[in-house]
């Protein structure tokens, strides 16, 4: 598998049947080509609206006002439903979204997150992603290991703005699945080919390894 | 509640003035009043502190206040989908102040409901919470946000009653819903106007109260 | 007129026309019959409804689903709308409802309120008193002056666990109706054939007597 | 999300048990989940906490678990419509709560959508503000009035879907709508049950991520 594919496959694999889940712009929404069989999902999308199935396909006729949460069109699934921005945000906030994934600049050892701004280059603002991981149960960050550099994204301490603070629960990359506890970050798993080393090497926050770590295939 | 607040584009335009402050819905280009924007473009008005979530995209919706200049101030969760929007605010002709997006819903929530403020986790130990109090409720800390509330609202509906009576379509509600109950001034412009009567007492999703003006599209 | 038609008469003459106007149960509700020609006012009930109408009249049938505020059954006007209990308060403590009508058991000259428990006596609880009067545009009082005992119940200062502070801005009463200004309650009117000496002599609270005062009918 | 949440109400109330705090809805005797009530009192739970806005009236809906003597503790706005209620409350074998009617549509709310706190300028001075922190904001004093929070809200609807999606009638959505959002489990008794699909997804008041379980009345 593609670096990327990998990464989404894992990811797909945090869901139970049944979750509401809210998936960031990008790379997040590749999960729901790598559901496990049995496994249904459930897209709670921050603009208003449980059941987004993705853009119109040939032959399908797409209506304006159904929108994705990059403001593109896209087809709802039957039993869908629509309800208002303060809404959305009270079920994102209120605990009701099983699980929210993002991708990151930085992440660190303690479950904080970076990926909103980088002052002196990027002005977008925040969206809906500070609401969203403080709210949603679950936070699953989804992302490559370095960046395009190959520097570590993975730090001791973030060093750009954040957007949360404790608030990531797994981080997973084409090298290993990492799970933050109160204890630090702990190595659950390793890509196929890939060593603790490798990991060790890319990562500049402390890791627990612990005796026997998981494939993540 | 006069039975009929069916007016002109000209005629509801002309309740507006330089330099208000102004409540425009929307999510990226969907459910924005695009036809009142226009009003606003030709009556000349400008100076205006807008409270939205985005600004559209380029020259569309609220794009269209950001390229002809109309705007000094804005209020918004996100700018990103929008390049004309991001140089103009780095090039300082636009002052910026991002919400979180769940925060901004709860904050123009709390300015129609006459809600002194609200505690939320969101944007706790960011760059958000500077200069705003946190208070601790059972041993958990929160950001206080305060109300935000508008001199006009500029409101997108699927239908409109002649009373005032609105429904909103698909993702097309988002923030309208909201935004509809937090300004002195309501102007609503419809796809389609219908009779009092005709819209179902448990479908409205705002009651007609809340609306002064409406507008054909 | 009979003196409760008195007060209901004279409260009705403090609505415009389209107001959105909720009344308390008893007495306020009486306002109905004694609207001025040309006034159309809209009852919002705290239950969650515009337009309600009041109890099915011979052959007419009522839905068990629509109550007023005392949970009878109700008839609801075209035009009207539904909404939740949460949105209801909303637009009651948002300013959204022109005026709330209320009965009391004392006000004083600061517009403080009393009329949901008497210790010792009730324990009904205040239900959306609370609420309403905080949050209406206009508070109005409809009472007898005097209770049962032809004690003063408007005073220099309440007794009584109180309602609100500060909130009430007008008290119709079979002899008078008095305005709660920040200088103190104003003698604004008498009834037919009550004179200055017998509203002072029944009342404990200061009034302003201004030079001119007018006739309730 | 499964496909299917219909279950015997036997089912449903196997999952409860004593002491639990119990969300129910209804205003007056409207909207009261009434077939669910009798469903706990035949199952013989007791010491319940109910947050509720009133008791129904004597012998009916939440009157019946009073008659029963099967709550400990209640939080409402207001028992004066059940004799019953005000007799045992009197006689100290209930302990009640009151909150204001609007304040406790926020602060269940604020239960559901991950809100901290409210402030309200609702009891300011009564004795509903007795020790609650009063919060100044640009000049203006309020209450912070704390979350509310269920181990089980009982719900009930007019329709409901299969999976859960939800619409109320007329008044007798009043507490509904925001009680299915603030409890771990949530249990919808219907007065019709319909195939996934037949709802508008426009129409729906609540989302079927909310409910656990559906009883036909």
């Amino acid at each position: 598998m593609e670096k990327r594919e990998l990464i989404a496959y894992r990811t797909a694999r945090f869901f139970e049947d049944g979750d509401l889940v809210n998936l960031g712009i990008g790379m997040p929404t590749m999960c729901m080509n790598y559901l496990p069989e049995g496994v249904d999902i459930w897209i709670e999308s921050e603009n208003g609206v449980i059941g987004l199935t993705g853009a119109p396909k040939e032959g399908e006729e797409g209506d304006p006002n159904v929108v994705d949460a990059s403001g593109g069109m896209s087809m709802m699934r039957t039993g869908g439903c629509c309800f208002d921005s303060f809404t959305s945000f009270g079920l994102i906030r209120g605990g009701h979204v099983a699980a929210t994934v993002l991708g990151a600049y930085e992440v660190d050892q303690e479950g904080n997150l970076a990926n909103w701004t980088v002052p002196g280059k990027t002005v977008a603002g925040m969206g809906g992603a500070m609401d969203l991981v403080s709210g949603a149960k679950k936070v699953l960050i989804m992302m490559e290991h370095c960046d395009k550099h190959g520097n570590p994204k993975i730090l001791k301490r973030c060093t750009l703005p954040l957007t949360a603070v404790n608030e990531v629960d797994y981080i997973i990359t084409e090298l290993c699945v990492l799970e933050r506890t109160a204890e630090g970050l702990v190595l659950k798993e390793l890509a196929p080919g890939v060593t603790v080393e490798e990991v060790v090497s890319k990562t500049a926050a402390d890791l627990i390894i612990p005796q026997k770590i998981g494939c993540m295939v | 509640m006069p039975k009929n607040k069916v007016v002109s584009l000209d005629e509801a335009m002309g309740k507006l003035r330089d330099g208000l402050t102004v409540l425009i819905p929307g999510f990226v280009n969907c459910g924005v009043p695009e036809t009142l924007i226009k009003g606003i473009i030709e009556k000349g008005y400008t100076d205006l502190s807008v409270i939205s979530n985005n600004t559209s995209i380029k020259g569309r919706g609220i794009g269209m206040l950001v390229h002809e200049n109309r705007i000094k101030h804005i209020t918004c969760s996100h700018i990103g989908n929008n390049t004309e929007t991001v140089e103009k605010v780095v090039a300082g002709e636009i002052n910026v102040t991002f919400v979180p997006q769940g925060t901004l819903c709860e904050r123009v929530r709390a300015g129609g409901a006459g809600i002194g403020g609200i505690l939320t986790p969101t944007g706790l130990g960011t760059p958000i919470a500077e200069g705003k109090p946190v208070i601790e409720v059972d041993g958990k800390k929160y950001l206080l946000e305060k109300p935000l509330h508008g001199d006009v609202a500029l409101i997108h509906a699927w239908k409109a009653d002649k009373m005032g009576n609105l429904v909103y379509r698909r993702t097309a509600r988002n923030f309208n819903q909201i935004f509809a109950t937090a300004a002195d001034l309501v102007i609503v412009e419809a796809e389609q106007i219908v009779e009092v009567g005709e819209l179902d007492p448990d479908v409205i999703h705002t009651p007609g109260c809340l609306v002064d003006m409406i507008v054909q599209i």
